[in-house]
């Protein structure tokens, strides 16, 4: 696969004073640092289930997230730790729920970062099923043009989630109804091992849009400033009553599936080239410190803070409590707030006894 | 107070219910302007407006989906499928997405799936089904499937008002056949608790949605040709099921046929068979039977559909099987 | 809505001879009488379950299932009568199976013109679900492909249907295995009382194509050489290798969804202005008589005939046997060939006594 | 013979049967290069090219439909899905499109299903379902639950000959764990046939798929600490159920447990207790009695799945509750 080209050249700091630049390389840092973290901690198997990166994708997940204000709602996938981190999510949380620890967000009951919060932060706790955010961001945008609330939101899918019909749905009922929602298609190359050109025979997923009679623009997915601009117009666009726009991040996946995955399918090459000359993290280093003449060492101090606070984090998810199997009972339905414990979890003689037969039936004996 | 229809039951649940609480709403194919494929929704878009009663494309996932949506941010939404045969696109939606999602991520989903169910109508394979059992062996998800126009209408507005998601089956059948008169006031049915449709001795028939009356008819043949006292329970709610009601007949009549339109493999009735085995066993006088629909995709002559259900005549020669046991 | 555009220029009689264009001709006047005839039976209560027209829209049928060979497959949907005809569909099927007779092609299994014939005159029998043909026949071109086969399969969806995940995931799959399928979009203006502007934001549903990476055509869906001569460029491109196409082909629904829809949602006058200016029968005899000069009598001639066809088809429809209940439990399965009747179908008394019990299981008097 | 584990069986009958048969390919996500997400297809691409191993887009749908498509024109397709729980996405093409064809349109529809399903492994509630149960109700299905390698490879080859669309449950907890000898030749193992995994006299458990190794284990345990002689059914196939094998254990033991993985609400031990009662109910000498999960989406963390799902020890305390009865 071939460097993504650039629809335009990097916008200047779109309206980000200097502080917020710098934001944006600490939210990309922590994700990376965080992810780092999880692969140590499933090295010593003490992460539980798969483990998902999203190195060299930072921009994408960072770049959109940042454009959402806190009201906004955002729905990630498994490859947008980042978004969430930027939308509130505390890694804490993410440890405990990788580590699939009691105080986890979801109690232990969905693994890695499947959980949200829309209550305070707004983002959705997104399931496996690909697609199947999409409609139900339809809905969550559909509610605040509805109720008149200047809210946005922002939905993530992979290049292969765009085969879905969940997806297609979802897209063309949210452009019908001109839901104030940004999808964005983070195009990193693969799905699973399936390249973008067995996915699709589009020339570019881009080219969906017109089909749903929306906008659509492609960007470089690794330059965080360019995900930011374009995400961000097209967050204005939604607010300001324009309904829905499709965007289409280049970028590339540059670890497995999951971290079991041992890419055989990948050409050779493919995952170092992009490795050495498009990396997001490195890229905006270099404009950082060129472009807009940060001291390296504010880079720098930024990186020891991101590991110092993946340290104390990670000290403190190891000491959380794990689960405790009853508890699984709880939380299905508001009513009734739990399931009944199964007849056979006691004494089997106890229950022989306790079971009720009609007044004089008699022990039976086969 | 005059008698209404099933449908206009359901229409008044609604109507009521988007009166009360502006945060329920409608969404689905063709509701809106045309009133649904039976009307069910007639006149509420030019009541309520053109962003209550939402006209969607002919996408159940994505209305489930988008339901779901709404109600974690504060909705109460209310989908129709336009035939409940359409569920079965939104599958995934419904178990995945909606069953669990306050389980697993504390997301609040008080939504109501509703739709014309049922056959004995000429409607084929395809217009013609009973999903219900389906959902079954989804925990998150409640199924109701109410057989009067009392309960559609008091069963409708307690789904809406539910926190937890309803699927909601109204028999399309019973739509125009069936009235009821309305209690007046907030007419309120819980979900979850079955109904004593016909008190009786001697043996039990328990049952919902269509075949409810099919079995009353039954029950008045029996009594008034065998002189056999038969009780028919309506369990309305197939999820949770009312284990009491369930335990109550059988306790009473010792002898129990579940009767319902589904096929027979698969259908509700082994769940109900299975109940009544671990909670009462010991009072059954004979074999729990089940009266049901053969197993084939319901075909849509008339010859051929009437076969393949199970009639009134059916529910007699099985009730008197079990009467002679 | 307006009158469509079209988007070119009537081809002269792409390759027809005089011959070809009366059969085309009479193709659209037996799909038009032999509905009107269903119509005078459903009135009779003689049809059971609902009738769907598609008054106004034959050309699209007729046109595009003209421009397939007997080899290659179609897959229709409920306005398609004309398609299945021009596909060998006999009348006498069509009234038996409407009117749910013993010796219907699905035996009284399924209704209307839900039948196929898979084994000589290749077309399928399709489901209620919107959507869902589009995928199957994905398989069967692939199957032609797979197989050097030199077929090609066509596949109908309404504007409405669109918007179903099944299509979407269907013509994607279809377009990425480069299987020689042809999709025709019937756009009738209505899915139900839908607009198509409430069931797509898109300017044109021929804009989806580009998504798909297919090349799309939008054309006249009256003109009936127009939607053969496009089909057919279709289905040659196809036959080359080419894979995929997307027709989009402009008509309108004259009748409502079915017999019994009031159509209270249609402007006042859009009927009538379609009716008076755009009906296919009428431009394509105007065109025959014109253009072409065929004599008036040729095509009265036909019409007598057609009427006459279906006058004889009626008779022997009507005196056709009624379905037999228990014929219902055969045909699920292979094997087993048929399902057993179930306990309760006899005398109850008998069936008592048959029921086998353990020795010494005595009367039970409750 | 060396043993080969049950995700080997899966390949091998794959590759015997594209071997054997020109019309057998496969299909589905990532199977192709890859070798699919568990290596069941690994090395078929390439010994039997690209065209006949299909990597598809993500699109279960798509892949039901589009093998249902080619089987009308006389291939044999094998879908695979990545994940069972992903089938449900497949639920309409399946349950009305593939299971009605023969029915309502004569369409051959031979396919195969097949994926790795079942919990156990810390899967979490989307990569750990047991979907079967849902598809109990939809005649012209069949379903296929194999426990052994043995039955793996049998039953795949068995289905993929089958006439008739077959669901094809791969137990992931099996996949590795367990081994097998495959029987020299053509090893083909017929559906619609129950295995009787463990004689015993005692009682029987009736079981399926992952649980037949704890019911195994379970009945050892009893053997040895309570002196009880377990009989142990493994079903193999839920559609169409093997009555007569069931029928057999009943008269033999006269005590029953039904033990599934799914929940127990509207699982395949209500159509078992059903199916018990109607055949042979005058043998029990106790209720019917089912060891299933609980009624919850299944969660991820360890102690949590463990307490949902069924435990060997629940075996054994169930199975001394029906001895004692
Ligand atoms: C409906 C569905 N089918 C299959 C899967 C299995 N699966 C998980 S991730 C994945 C690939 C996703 O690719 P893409 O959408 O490009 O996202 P990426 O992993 O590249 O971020 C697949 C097939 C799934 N989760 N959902
Ligand atoms: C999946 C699905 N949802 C809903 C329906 C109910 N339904 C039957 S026809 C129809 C409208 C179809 O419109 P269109 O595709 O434009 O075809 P037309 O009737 O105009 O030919 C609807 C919604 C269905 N058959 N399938
Ligand atoms: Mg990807
Ligand atoms: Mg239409």
């Amino acid at each position: 696969m071939a460097v993504p080209t650039t629809s335009s050249l990097p916008a200047p700091p779109a309206g980000l004073s200097r502080a917020q630049l710098l934001e944006l390389y600490r939210w990309m840092r922590l994700t990376r640092t965080l992810e780092e973290r999880l692969v140590a901690l499933y090295r010593q198997t003490k992460v539980i289930g798969g483990l998902f990166r999203s190195l060299g994708q930072e921009a994408c997940s960072v770049g959109s997230a940042y454009a959402l204000e806190r009201r906004d709602v955002l729905s990630p996938l498994i490859r947008n730790l980042g978004s969430m981190l930027v939308k509130g999510a505390e890694p804490i949380e993410i440890l405990r729920q990788y580590m699939a620890k009691g105080d986890s967000p979801t109690r232990g009951r969905e693994l890695n970062i499947h959980f949200g919060d829309v209550v305070d932060r707004n983002f959705v706790g997104q399931i496996s099923h690909l697609g199947d955010m999409v409609p139900v961001m339809a809905g969550v945008t559909l509610t605040f043009r509805m109720r008149g609330e200047d809210r946005v939101g922002l939905v993530y899918v992979g290049d292969g989630a765009t085969s879905t019909g969940a997806f297609h749905e979802g897209i063309n009922f949210a452009a019908v109804q001109r839901c104030p929602m940004v999808v964005v298609v983070e195009n990193n190359g693969y799905a699973y091992s399936t390249p973008t050109n067995r996915q699709t025979a589009a020339a570019r997923l881009v080219d969906k849009a017109a089909g749903y009679g929306v906008p659509g623009v492609r960007a470089d997915g690794n330059d965080v400033l360019e995900v930011y601009a374009v995400t961000r117009a097209a967050v204005d666009h939604a607010r300001a009553g324009g309904g829905v726009s499709l965007l289409e991040l280049m970028t590339y996946r540059r670890k497995g599936h999951a971290e079991h995955d041992s890419q055989s399918y990948v050409p050779p090459g493919e995952i170092e080239t992009w490795a050495a000359t498009n990396d997001p993290i490195d890229r905006y280093t270099a404009r950082l410190t060129g472009e807009f003449a940060f001291d390296p060492s504010e880079l720098t101090a930024i990186d020891a803070e991101v590991r110092a606070t993946v340290d104390a984090a990670t000290d403190v998810a190891e000491a959380s409590p794990p689960c405790d199997g009853p508890d699984a009972l709880r939380g299905v339905y508001v009513d009734p707030a739990s399931m009944p414990t199964l007849w056979y979890r006691g004494d089997a003689t106890a229950a022989v006894v306790a079971h009720e037969r009609p007044a004089g039936w008699g022990t039976h004996d086969g | 107070m005059a008698e209404i229809t099933f449908v206009e039951a359901i229409r008044e649940a609604l109507a009521e219910e988007m009166e009360r609480d502006p945060s329920v709403f409608c969404l689905g194919e063709d509701i809106g302007r045309y009133g649904g494929a039976f009307k069910a929704t007639d006149g509420l878009q030019a009541r309520f407006g053109e962003h209550r009663v939402i006209d969607t494309p002919v996408s159940e996932a994505a209305i489930v989906g988008a339901a779901a949506g709404a109600a974690h941010y504060g909705m109460r939404p209310v989908c129709e499928m336009q035939f409940i045969d359409f569920v079965s696109c939104a599958y995934d939606m419904l178990t995945n997405y909606v069953a669990t999602a306050r389980y697993r991520a504390m997301l609040p989903c008080p939504i109501v799936v509703r739709g014309p169910s049922g056959g004995y109508v000429r409607g084929g394979p395809f217009h013609s089904q009973n999903p219900e059992a389906a959902f079954l062996h989804t925990p998150g998800l409640k199924i109701a499937y109410p057989a009067t126009a009392e309960d559609a209408k008091g069963m409708l507005k307690a789904a809406i008002r539910d926190d937890d998601p309803v699927l909601f089956f109204e028999h399309k059948y019973l739509y125009r056949r069936i009235k009821g008169t309305m209690p007046a006031g907030d007419h309120l049915v819980p979900l979850g608790k079955a109904r004593v449709a016909r008190e009786g001795a001697d043996l039990s028939i328990i049952t919902y949605a269509a075949t409810v009356w099919k079995a009353l008819d039954a029950a008045e043949e029996l009594e008034r040709d065998d002189g056999l006292s038969v009780e028919v329970i309506d369990l309305r709610s197939l999820l949770p099921l009312d284990d009491d009601a369930i335990v109550a007949t059988v306790k009473k009549t010792n002898r129990v046929l579940v009767v319902h339109e589904d096929t027979v493999t698969g259908g509700i009735a082994g769940e109900i068979t299975a109940r009544i085995n671990e909670l009462c066993f010991e009072w059954l006088d004979a074999p729990v039977r089940r009266v049901a629909a053969h197993d084939v995709p319901l075909p849509y002559a008339p010859p051929l559909e009437d076969f393949v259900l199970p009639q009134t005549s059916d529910i007699v020669r099985a009730s008197r099987w079990l009467a002679a046991y």
